[in-house]
């Protein structure tokens, strides 16, 4: 029997090794695995790059996997939310590489990872400095650039619903990043509000199949969020 | 000189939207304009984060903590909305389904320039988020902003100092003394004027020649 | 108020120019847009290029209008289905143009012209005749050729379900190219079962969002379907 | 020289698939070989056609016509399967999701290429469906088919003369006479061998060089 749901946080986290690429789903707070981050910094694991939207805030999650000097390099769209204290901190002091990255083809550039597309073109940062050093071309009469594949080791994801099979559904605008990462890592790992017996969910309507999951774990997010 | 004020600047955006256009509303001055368009004509809010038809702002204790739009309020989603993740939202984008988008910005530039992430080329972090992917992606992108910096400096411009978001995107701009049109190969156009304000008002406000009709 | 639904297949097929590009749904008879098929040999466009799965079979639908002249050049991955008799005439005859495109690849190649994104590459096809002319390149020690987006300026789909903003749903392998079409065509024409209203559909379940859809035409497929 | 059958051929196959494989079945011989895979070993069935989790042949009067496989015929869902569109289908594959491909081939040569789609460089219309994709995206390909043609020429081959699939894509082949693996630098080598059948009667069927061990 395939079961992909585990029991417990030091078994969703086995195995992430020192230096692998964590991607990490969610906009700001929503959609975003808390659970599975402090997971993370209790595991150990360090060199880390994360990719993630942002760069996280207070000193909680991301921000506190950074303040524990376990990152070492952070590909984001957008560093500078409000809060985002110990990101600043750090890279004044020069201890954390940065790569922006437009979210449009951050997104698409872990799709192309996780759809075996090494990579593409697109218009989206043609003319700025975002495009210093990138290949560029014409097509049709319109230059675009060149990207790469985005590839995680890890993803880092959280669902509304899972089952064993690794099946999720989202809820609401709490999918964002978390589809696109979940294709483009080696192993991903979601935190789900809900586990579902196999065969519950509508098939039409399963948002990750399950061949891009290979761990569940069931988390309770509280009464806010249920 | 009285102007727009940054709720009528909204509105006054709000006005040449026209029923069933997907549009893309920036952090700002831009998210208000949605307060301006009357739910009865239709036009159709599309989030970077993965929302289509994103309504009005929840009563506060209405509020679902999973529903936020690109500025992380929270929203609401009206009839016939939909939910889907981010390398489709930013399809939808980049493949030029959007048929407005509007943001702010630090600088708009004669040949349609915009400059609206980074102040320095040297900036230590700059947050870009997804205004390059809507400048380049969206079939027209609209500016609302005030028409000078706080210090009177220009934002009006010939050629943008500050890094740009995207070259040559911008159709139209809205700003506290009125509305620009930009057209290639002459530049900004006055289409209309805030109340109470003149052409020389707003010529000398820009930094960059207005041309009229 | 925003209406996309349309009273009769004249306003569905309404505009369609000859020389067109026609993006048809399907896979076999599952998900094929049978009775728009039909409104195109009656509104009567030609010199088409029809990109589908599949060349037609029998004497009906694609294979109809293929039969009839209309069809300038078919671009699919497998013309040869049983039964493809009007195809393998007509090409024979050297009356029709064929390129034939991997499936996934074609796939790619339509989602890539819904995306925005001009070119891509894939390992699909290296090292074989239809990669033949085109442009090759390595990546990380593979080597991938280089594919162009598939745009087309009409898609005939079929849906399950469809509203008055054009949110479209599908049922169980009906979806197959349908979304991906949806995606890449300047005009999207879509025959449903059923009309929903406005906010009846799921939100986190719509599976094609109206912003790909400009037509929809309720359709009778008889109970077989239903 | 007995051999197997095409049942047995298929069930010979299924033998080796282990719990927890994603596994697209190619037409013919490979699609028989889920007949063999008991449903409490859990092989989780792909087609390209966007399904996940494909079940067994419906009873007649339990088809649903919204619902075939690959091949066009009628098939179920297994609770715990779902549907999703072609181009997230054959991200799956391309992306290097599946666990295995099992295809039929016209040949498959020493250097692990295959050739199962155009039988001439000038055929006029060949139909070449996911066989790529499959070929190239796969983690690892597998083939099925008969050892040698119907009058007795070679399908086991040093090089393919046929058209090309995929380079260099395949690790094993089952037929009639017994199981190969196509190993990097060496070629054929014999891993099993049908009922009845010897190495020189397998060799001699065979127009490559097979190693034993």
């Amino acid at each position: 029997m395939i079961n992909k749901i585990v029991q417990s946080m030091a078994d969703a986290m086995a195995g992430i090794k020192d230096g692998s690429t964590v991607l990490i789903g969610g906009f700001g707070a929503v959609g975003q695995p808390d659970h599975l981050i402090e997971g993370l910094i209790e595991q150990g694991a360090t060199g880390l790059t994360c990719v993630a939207n942002n760069a996280g805030t207070g000193r909680v999650g991301l921000a506190r996997l950074m303040e524990l000097g376990r990152v070492r390099k952070i590909i984001c769209s957008f560093p500078r939310s409000a809060g985002s204290v110990v990101f600043e901190e750090l890279y004044r002091q020069g201890k954390i590489e940065l790569e922006i990255v437009p979210q449009g083809t951050m997104a698409e550039r872990m799709r192309a990872a996780g759809a075996g597309v090494p990579a593409f073109f697109t218009a989206t940062s043609v003319g700025t400095i975002l495009a210093n050093g990138k290949e560029q071309r014409d097509f049709n009469g319109r230059t675009y650039v060149m990207e790469h594949a985005l590839k995680g080791d890890v993803a880092l994801v959280e669902a509304w619903e899972g089952d064993r099979w690794g099946n999720l559904t989202y809820r609401s605008s709490g999918r964002n990043f978390n589809p696109v990462m979940a294709m483009a890592a080696d192993l991903t790992i979601a935190q789900v509000m809900h586990i579902r017996e196999l065969g519950e969910l509508v098939p039409e309507n399963v948002h990750t199949p399950g061949i891009f999951v290979q761990r569940v774990l069931r988390i309770d997010r509280g009464p806010a969020w249920a | 000189m009285t102007g727009f004020d940054r709720k009528q600047m909204a509105a006054r955006v709000a006005e040449d939207i026209p029923e069933g256009w997907f549009v893309n509303l920036g952090i700002g001055i831009p998210t208000m304009i949605a307060n301006y368009v009357p739910l009865e004509r239709e036009v159709i809010l599309h989030s970077e984060n993965g929302i289509l038809g994103m309504g009005p702002a929840p009563a506060p204790d209405r509020v679902d903590p999973w529903l936020v739009n690109a500025g992380k309020q929270a929203v609401t989603l009206r009839p016939g909305g939909s939910y889907f993740h981010h390398a489709d939202s930013f399809a939808m984008i980049r493949g030029g389904h959007i048929d407005l988008c509007v943001l702010g910005a630090f600088e708009v530039a004669a040949n349609g320039d915009i400059a609206n992430w980074a102040t320095s080329e040297n900036d230590s972090a700059p947050a870009v988020g997804g205004a390059m992917d809507l400048g380049a992606g969206a079939k027209r992108l609209w500016v609302v902003m005030e028409h000078t910096t706080k210090d009177g400096g220009h934002k009006i411009v010939e050629r943008c100092t500050y890094p740009l978001t995207t070259p040559g995107a911008v159709s139209r701009v809205y700003t506290n003394l009125g509305v620009l049109d930009v057209v290639k190969g002459k530049g900004f156009v006055v289409r209309d004027l805030a109340p109470g304000v003149t052409f020389d008002q707003i010529q000398a406000a820009s930094g960059a020649k207005l041309h009229t009709n």
